[in-house]
């Protein structure tokens, strides 16, 4: 927590090779986004989904474009890590599967060392946040960029996720906050199950281009 | 055509719907609920196609998937032609359109069919093994001529403008086929609260009971399968799927079912409809409930139209209120065929005889029959058929009780039909896909499904239980077995039934009609239809060594068709059986394979077919490079700029000299963004890149980066990249556009399993990251326009450090890395504002002439400079010592890093190892293809021995000259030796082996102010 | 097609999430560089490829990205049990 | 051996066909042999042969568990070709090309081995890269190999879909005009008749438990049917249960078994002349002389002995042959197989001495050893007499999985599974 620096400070003059003046920043940390008044573009901009989203007979999906995106890594048999954790978030660290949801933000478990937090939220300053109460071994890594969260919405759009994933979507497999991540089309998501006809997808920018094609040509055929 | 075997009532057609369809260029009539099979067989077509071999005419046999020859091209339209699709299964519609798919000039006159009655001798089984041979250069032209006789259908010429559709069910229990004992299980499990579905392959529910007069709970079965689908439909948890074929039981109970959704409705499905559905199931439970099919006898002549299987005959007259002809002869082993005769007999036309071939038939049915007025001879067996485009007649004659032989007199019979029952054969199919075998039943004369790891249940005739109260008890037991494994709770026990069980006498064991001619000179006695396989020909692959069923299968083709020898491949291995005096089980059958019945590719590729078929990765300023004229790469999934066309239509050439100048006399921007990019952090970090990479880490200060090259464990390069030390514990690790996720995975695989104890965690952050390189003299002046934190002075931002500031009013990492050998910087932004960013550059730019370049400028510049690609100067045999990277070896490491005593193996020390050079053409203007070869003294014979290929070959706009980089053996010993490269066309290149760096050797274009 | 219980997700996936990566405990020798020839080549390609039971190591690739290691029936395709590595 | 042409089948048509002549015996085996073949697959009865017709080793047997020609030989989809990278790989290769030229008349057997070309194409920069390379390596090998552009690919094949709006469009492809396909089973019949005529034992029904073992030698098998039987050379062409013979011996192999899948559709009019082989979209296709599309899929991951594969391998397979012929949607799917491949690192084969004495392996063959069938009969058959390697089969021994002298044929080399 001393030896919290962030790398902003590194900026010009005070390089640790040359001045040794402050203990070396352990991690670098970025505020990414500018204050400024600067066009963003989401992944799905050139889209169908993009603004209003896509819908269709029973079956709707919508970005939900700029949230903070973090991944947090750590040992979950080191309290110290979790409390830390649940203390600068606020919120549950959420067990195997399971999503923790908070006013701003949701805490995917993604792998028993691995979860995301998806807040509206600025990204630096949950991450500064999360780091000055943080300690020991973890990693906390900034992807807002690289991904997206769609919102899959409607009565029927248990199917949309059956025809792309052979995961069991079913109620008495798959709860309201479940999350898993699984195959989906040819790409992969990890899929929130948020309310009986909710879901969050989470899915990387590269492939999001052929997402939302694949999800615009099961949506107009359904 | 009038209908002219079209019963008055009766069937489950829809007589108020008629329908007009085209067979061979005719009109012909039908109702809504027709099959193609049915509608012809109403309005009497005899001959609906002309066997493979001897060219005979052939009629509809069976009623169902086991139909033999009834195989016919669908479609009016070239791009919805389907072949070979049978006509017992199709569905009629209006307009629908078919045709034979042989016979020359049409199937009713087909002129092979006189070479197929004289020739015919000369082509037994494997006749092409043993002629052809002579002289050899003629096999070509036999072979086109054999080519174009055999094959059904044709495949469409035109793309499919169908969609199919892929849908996964996680379910409780699956149930095949909704026969009786389909149906009730499904019944009594619906009230246990589990996921089920029922999938019945024909248009219907019901199996055989819609074929039959058999009564449950006192009333017409056919009114309790009403019942009981109404009270399935009402169920939420149920799915019933019709048209639907369980063609696969794979692994772990991974079931697909293949629905034909549009198929009975017209060629092409109607908008916004998926023409097929591939239902991808994983089950806890199946239960086999598919049935059997009745296997014909086999005797002379038996393929005359007019002959078929008894239960296809009151299939007919049941479904479809058809009966295919006037005078029936039936001939049977057992009690169950009697029922054909019954039904034809009650239709009111004749029915000659009831042959059977038992010599006692004593059973409650017989005695009905007998009653009924019909001739029943015993222990008599139709030995040969009269007719050549119709049965005329038959010829009967005594049979002994062992089947061996026929005797005494012989009798004609005219008739027009001949019927013939050989027993059932379950359908076991399924149940061996995934590598069990079925066992043979000696009382009822039958393989049945044998013992299973899996939680396959069996129900019904496919596990021989032919009498209806067995079968639905079974059905029950099975539903019963489920509910007490799962522990599930049952509101109410459903599925209680009554049926008045019918006992029947046994089956006579018997396949194939003795003749009283020796088998290869008895009339043609045909086992597998589709094939012209007969029994002659089974006698002479036994006779000629081929004893295993699967050699027959091979050397005769039974069973290869189209019907996958349905049936008749149990009566094949019985003669087998017979020929090697050997019992049916100890022959066996052959593998039973998916598919059940055929699928259309295109069912199996569902919506991952064209933009879908696999997924095109974009960055964040992929809009911008297609509206600025840029033709694309592949690499791996990726689309990268290749080059951009500054006007359209400029040629590549020109437009790769235009980009490499801009960059290297101003300043050019490329889009860097696939490069894949792991974030590491934890306090090993620097340990953990020390062992996965050649070189060394402990020093590398925060604010630097360094190259790496990483090798396999058998020193063998497979990536490089630049890594930057963000911080004491925190790495940014760049990796090759196409190796991003194998070193992903390579690093976690060595973390996880060999060094668990090193505290380190990656992240991809290749998609949050838009990288944008701008190289050139003019670099930094650009840059400088935008940016603002960061001092760009040369001494204070030198090669190889990054930096943190604002760039185009985005927070920015900016990394002074080069790949091209000009001053050149790497701007990293979140990805969300790559394309502003891209763009201010841009408009910044303009005053520097400021040039968008793709992946091949790219190339050109780093071979200028002699930087390797992994992966197209490296191909997986190659060790950092023979690319000359010496200075990327850190051998003062503790730790023996990954490649190291790999490339100490003795082979990769040995002298004579191809090692890349630089390769100078003699003419400077002249290019090497990449690809070429070099050789030493071209003017040798063949073989030459080759020295080494051009791994990077361009023409070099700044150099005004061909540039090249290769692999020579022995090369870094080899400098200014000349080489040779031959060319396809006979020209050789003459060329020097020389330093691969061809600009800029000591590095001065960095430095510049 | 497979359907295979990962270890640390502790459900069942289908197989399309996973992939196989060698025989399983295959320990990198602690000292490379004192190997020789013949023993660095039997760590690098000498397997056991057993018909029966056997074990691989497997990563649950589209899933949690860890490595496990399952103990299978290469004949019947029977999976016996998967483990954490 | 009673020889085959036209007029002998004219002959027999005349008398009904009752004398045919089976073709071969069915043996009981002998206590002791010279030479022992464990495998009855297209390469151990080709060894076998070879043995017998060049060697003049008469007193051999052949051991084959099932039926002969019923392991990776009943199951492959029959591309012959030569057109390897590596000078090694190409000559043992081409040393099998030219011996299938010959090999109805020679074994008297039609084999029916169709040069109607094969392509491999290409679909991104790097791949026509890596086909340039390999055409001119083999030009200098004497090999006849040729790079097609895209217009050229597109007339020999119409029903190939050349457009540039594909996922992955054809940039060119190789084309190696006398490849092509034959009828495998055909191959291990006529090697069998061949050998049975010349004196071999061909044996079926026969599995090999293990090896009689003498100070680090072998003497002889052990069999399950038959108890034990001498021999004084073994030779070991068993394909993908190459590494459960070696256990037997007490050592291991460089080779893992995995499943390699196929596939037909139903039988069709001629639509595709050639052999069509794409590495990158991963698929390859044929026509047989029957009709049947014959496409070969990818090979599953996972070790395995089922001779079965996962059905994702199928759909990916379909998916790729669909990118590449649209028109073959409708088409349908008849039968799917899968066969146990035995790889090598290095996807070349092993044919090599062992540290058994007098026991020889010839195995890794892996996803592409029909086309070799004649070569690597051949080539064995003078290791199996001279107890030791030749020029062409030296580069092929296990020594180079110690030294590091592997001949890498993957990816580069446009190997792809057949
Ligand atoms: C789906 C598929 C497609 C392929 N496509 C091609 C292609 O297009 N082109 C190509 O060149 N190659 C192809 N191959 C590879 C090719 O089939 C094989 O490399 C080749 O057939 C191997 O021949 P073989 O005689 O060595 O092996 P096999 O034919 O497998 O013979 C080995 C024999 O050994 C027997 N055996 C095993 N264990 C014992 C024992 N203990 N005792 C006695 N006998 C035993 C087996 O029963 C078997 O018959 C393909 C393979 C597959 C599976
Ligand atoms: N007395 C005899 O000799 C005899 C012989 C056979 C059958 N039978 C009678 O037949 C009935 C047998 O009933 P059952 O329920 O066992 O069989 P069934 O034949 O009535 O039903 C089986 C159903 O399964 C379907 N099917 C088969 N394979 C399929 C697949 N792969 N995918 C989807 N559907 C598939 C068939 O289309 C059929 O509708 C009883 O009434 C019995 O009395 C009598
Ligand atoms: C080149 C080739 C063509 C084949 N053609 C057919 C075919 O037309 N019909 C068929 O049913 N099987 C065909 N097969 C597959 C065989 O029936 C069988 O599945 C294969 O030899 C594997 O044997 P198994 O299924 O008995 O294990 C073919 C196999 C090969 C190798
Ligand atoms: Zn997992």
């Amino acid at each position: 927590m001393i030896q919290m620096v962030t790398s902003n400070m590194l900026n010009d003059t005070q390089h640790p090779d040359e001045k040794n003046t402050i203990k070396p920043a352990l991690y670098a940390l970025m505020d990414q986004c500018t204050s400024g008044d600067v066009a963003m573009e989401s992944p799905v901009v050139h889209t169908a989904i993009a603004n209003d989203g896509i819908q269709n007979n029973g079956i709707k999906v919508v970005e939900e474009a700029f949230l903070s995106h973090l991944v947090i890594r750590g040992n979950v048999n080191d309290q110290d890590f979790i409390s830390a954790i649940e203390t600068a978030a606020s919120m549950r660290l959420p067990e195997k599967l399971q999503t923790s949801q908070g006013a701003h933000a949701t805490i995917y478990w993604v792998s028993p060392d691995e979860w995301l937090i998806a807040t509206n939220k600025d990204a630096f300053e949950t991450e500064a946040n999360l780091r000055e109460k943080l300690s020991g071994h973890y990693a906390l890594v900034n992807v807002s960029g690289g991904q997206t969260r769609l919102l899959l919405s409607g009565s029927n759009s248990h199917r949309l996720l059956h025809a792309a994933s052979p995961y069991d979507f079913h109620l008495s497999n798959f709860p309201v906050g479940k999350v898993i991540t699984t195959v989906f089309a040819r790409a992969q998501a990890l899929i929130h199950r948020k309310s009986i006809d909710e879901w969050e997808l989470i899915i990387r920018r590269s492939f999001s281009d052929y997402l939302a094609l694949w999800i615009e040509d099961f949506i107009i055929s359904c | 055509m009038t209908e002219i075997n079209r019963l008055d009532s009766g069937g489950n057609i829809d007589r108020t719907q008629k329908i007009t369809f085209t067979f061979n260029g005719k009109s012909y009539t039908g109702y809504q609920g027709d099959t193609v099979a049915s509608a012809l067989l109403a309005s009497g077509v005899n001959i609906v196609a002309r066997s493979f071999k001897y060219r005979r005419p052939r009629g509809i046999m069976a009623a169902g998937v086991e139909e033999p020859n009834a195989v016919l091209q669908l479609g009016k339209y070239e791009a919805t032609q389907v072949p070979n699709i049978l006509a017992t299964q199709q569905e009629i519609y209006e307009g629908l359109t078919c045709r034979s798919v042989t016979g020359w000039p049409s199937c009713d006159v087909d002129f092979g069919g006189l070479i197929g009655r004289f020739m015919g001798k000369m082509l037994p089984p494997g006749f092409y093994y043993k002629t052809f041979m002579k002289p050899a250069f003629l096999w070509h032209t036999y072979e086109k001529y054999i080519r174009k006789a055999a094959g059904l259908g044709r495949s469409p010429k035109e793309s499919d403008a169908d969609r199919y559709d892929h849908v996964h069910h996680n379910i409780d229990v699956l149930i095949v086929g909704a026969g009786p004992a389909g149906l009730i299980a499904a019944t009594r499990l619906s009230a246990a609260n589990v996921r089920i579905m029922l999938a019945e392959e024909t248009t219907e529910m019901g199996g055989s009971l819609l074929s039959s007069q058999q009564d449950i709970n006192g009333k017409d079965a056919k009114v309790w399968v009403k019942a009981a689908l109404k009270d399935l439909q009402a169920n939420p948890d149920v799915r019933l799927l019709t048209r639907a074929t369980v063609n696969g039981f794979h692994d772990h109970n991974f079931v697909t079912v293949n629905e034909r959704v549009t198929d009975h409705l017209a060629e092409k499905a109607p908008t916004g409809q998926a023409r097929q559905i591939l239902h991808k199931v994983r089950c806890k439970w199946i239960i086999l409930a598919s049935g059997a099919h009745e296997r014909p006898l086999v005797f002379g002549n038996n393929d005359v139209p007019g002959c078929m299987t008894a239960s296809a005959i009151s299939t007919y007259i049941h479904r479809y209120g058809v009966i295919p002809g006037s005078r029936l002869v039936l001939m049977t082993n057992n009690d169950n065929a009697y029922h054909t005769a019954i039904d034809w007999y009650q239709c009111g036309r004749t029915v000659i005889a009831v042959v059977d071939t038992r010599p006692n038939p004593e059973g409650k049915i017989v005695q009905k029959v007998r009653e009924m007025g019909i001739n029943v001879f015993a222990g008599k067996a139709v030995i040969d058929v009269r007719g050549r485009n119709r049965v005329t007649g038959v010829v009967i004659a005594d049979i002994e009780p062992s089947g061996q032989a026929v005797m005494g007199m012989l009798t004609t019979l005219d008739c027009d039909t001949v019927a013939s029952s050989g027993g059932w054969s379950p359908v076991v199919h399924l149940s061996c896909h995934t590598g069990c075998r079925p066992k043979w039943r000696e009382d009822i004369q039958a393989f049945v499904p044998g013992s299973h790891r899996e939680n396959i249940l069996f129900a019904g005739s496919v596990n021989g239980h032919y009498d209806l109260a067995n079968c639905l008890q079974e059905a029950v037991n099975c539903a019963d077995q489920i509910i007490l494994n799962e522990s599930l709770t049952v509101q109410e026990v459903l599925g209680d039934f009554k049926v008045e069980s019918a006992l029947e006498e046994p089956i006579m064991p018997l396949f194939s009609i003795p003749h009283t001619k020796p088998v290869m000179q008895s009339p043609k006695q045909f086992v597998d239809f589709q094939n012209d396989v007969t029994v002659s020909a089974i006698d002479l692959a036994v006779r000629e060594g081929f004893h295993s069923i699967e050699h027959v299968k091979r050397y005769t083709v039974m069973g290869f068709g189209t019907d996958q020898g349905k049936l008749g491949n149990i009566n094949g291995m019985a003669i087998v059986a017979n020929a090697l005096d050997k019992s049916i089980p100890e022959v066996g059958t052959t593998t039973f394979r998916p598919n059940y019945t055929p699928v259309a590719f295109g069912t199996i590729v569902g919506r991952y077919r064209n933009q879908l078929f696999d997924p095109e990765r974009y960055t964040a300023m992929h809009r911008w490079h297609c509206d600025n004229g840029a033709l694309f790469e592949d690499v791996g999934q990726w689309k990268r700029p290749w080059y951009f066309q500054a006007y359209p239509g400029e040629k590549m050439q020109d437009a790769l000299n235009r980009e490499c100048l801009a960059v290297r006399q101003s300043v050019g921007i490329m889009d860097a963004s696939t490069l894949g990019k792991i974030d590491i952090q934890g306090k090993d970090a620097r340990e953990f890149l020390g062992r996965v990479y050649t070189n060394a880490w402990a020093k590398l200060a925060v604010g630097k980066c360094r190259y790496g090259v990483m090798c396999n464990e058998d020193g063998m390069v497979f990536d490089d990249g630049v890594t930057a030390c963000l911080a004491e514990q925190h790495f940014l690790m760049t990796t090759t556009t196409g190796g991003a996720a194998k070193v992903l995975e390579w690093l976690e695989l060595f973390h996880q399993t060999e060094w668990p104890e090193l505290d380190v965690y990656f992240n991809s952050v290749t998609d949050h990251w838009a990288t944008i390189a701008i190289n050139g003299p003019n670099a930094r002046k650009l840059l400088s326009e935008l940016c603002e934190g960061i001092d760009l002075d040369k001494d204070k931002f030198k090669l190889m450090d990054w930096r943190q500031g604002i760039v185009a009013g985005v927070p920015a990492r900016v990394f002074r890395i080069s790949f091209t050998g000009e001053l050149s910087f790497e701007i990293n932004v979140q990805a969300n504002y790559g394309m502003h960013v891209w763009k201010a550059l841009q408009v910044a730019g303009k005053k520097y002439k400021l040039t968008p370049y793709g992946t091949e400028t790219m190339h050109v510049l780093r071979a200028e400079k002699g930087f390797i690609i992994a992966g197209q100067d490296t191909d997986g045999s190659v060790t950092p010592l023979d690319l000359g990277m010496d200075w990327c070896l850190s051998n003062k490491k503790s730790f023996s890093y990954i490649g190291k005593r790999g490339m100490a193996r003795s082979d990769c020390l040995r002298k004579g190892r191809k090692q890349l050079v630089g390769i100078q053409t003699k003419s400077k203007e002249v290019m090497i293809p990449e690809g070429s070869q070099a050789v030493d003294n071209p003017y040798q014979p063949l073989p030459l021995e080759a020295l080494g290929h051009i791994t990077s070959s361009y023409f070099s706009a700044n150099l005004n000259q061909s540039i090249a980089m290769g692999f020579i053996k022995d090369g870094f010993n080899r400098m200014g030796d000349t080489v040779y490269y031959p060319q396809p066309d006979g020209t050789i290149i003459t060329a020097e082996i020389c330093s691969p760096v061809f600009y800029d050797p000591n590095g001065d274009k960095q430095h510049v102010e | 097609m497979f359907y295979i219980r990962c270890p640390y997700c502790e459900e069942h996936r289908d197989e399309q999430e996973f992939h196989r990566v060698a025989e399983a405990n295959l320990v990198r020798p602690s000292d490379p560089d004192g190997c020789s020839d013949q023993e660095w080549g039997e760590y690098l390609y000498f397997r056991k490829n057993t018909r029966g039971e056997y074990n691989e190591l497997w990563v649950h690739s589209v899933g949690c990205r860890k490595f496990f290691n399952i103990q299978r029936n290469t004949e019947t395709y029977e999976i016996l049990n998967t483990s954490p590595v | 051996m009673e020889k085959y042409s036209a007029f002998t089948l004219f002959a027999h048509a005349l008398k009904h066909h009752k004398n045919w002549q089976p073709v071969w015996r069915t043996p009981s085996p002998k206590k002791t042999y010279d030479v022992v073949i464990v495998g009855g697959g297209g390469h151990g009865l080709a060894t076998a042969y070879y043995l017998a017709k060049n060697h003049s080793l008469k007193n051999v047997a052949v051991l084959e568990k099932g039926y002969l020609g019923g392991g990776n030989t009943a199951r492959n989809t029959t591309i012959i070709r030569s057109n390897y990278l590596w000078d090694e790989a190409a000559c043992l290769y081409e040393h099998s090309m030219k011996l299938w030229e010959g090999l109805s008349n020679e074994l008297n057997y039609n084999v029916m081995f169709s040069q109607r070309g094969v392509l491999n194409l290409g679909h991104t920069l790097q791949c026509m890269r890596d086909i340039e390379r390999r055409v001119n390596a083999n030009r200098l090998n004497g090999i006849d190999s040729v790079v097609l552009s895209t217009k050229e690919v597109q007339k020999l094949v119409p029903a190939l879909d050349c457009s540039s709006n594909r996922r992955y469009p054809i940039l060119g492809a190789s084309w190696q005009p006398r490849a092509g396909i034959a009828r495998h089973d055909a191959v291990a019949w006529g090697y069998a008749r061949a050998a049975d005529a010349l004196g071999v034992d061909i044996i079926q029904g026969c599995t090999v438990e293990g090896f009689m073992l003498e100070n680090g030698a072998a003497t002889g098998v052990k069999t399950r049917e038959y108890g034990a039987i001498n021999a004084a050379r073994i030779g070991c062409v068993v394909a993908g249960n190459s590494s459960v013979l070696s256990s037997m011996a007490g050592f291991k192999l460089p080779i893992e078994s995995h499943p390699l899948q196929a596939s037909v559709s139903e039988p069709l009019k001629p639509v595709l002349d050639t052999v069509v082989m794409s590495n990158h979209v991963h698929a390859y296709i044929s026509q047989s002389d029957k009709g049947e599309l014959v496409i070969g899929a990818g090979i599953d991951g996972y070790n395995g002995y089922g001779q079965r594969g996962s059905y994702s391998t199928i759909e990916d397979t379909l998916r790729a042959i669909i990118e590449m012929f649209p028109s073959f949607s409708r088409v349908r799917m008849n039968r799917q197989w899968g066969g146990i491949v035995d790889t090598t690192p290095d996807a070349c084969p092993v044919i090599s001495e062992t540290p058994v004495k007098n026991l020889f392996f010839n195995c890794g063959w892996g996803t592409g050893g029909f086309k070799a069938t004649p070569g690597s009969g051949h080539v064995f058959s003078s290791m199996l007499s001279e107890g030791k390697a030749s020029m062409l089969t030296k580069p092929f021994s296990l020594e180079r999985f110690y030294t590091g002298a592997l001949i890498d044929e993957h990816g580069a080399a446009g190997v792809a599974h057949s």
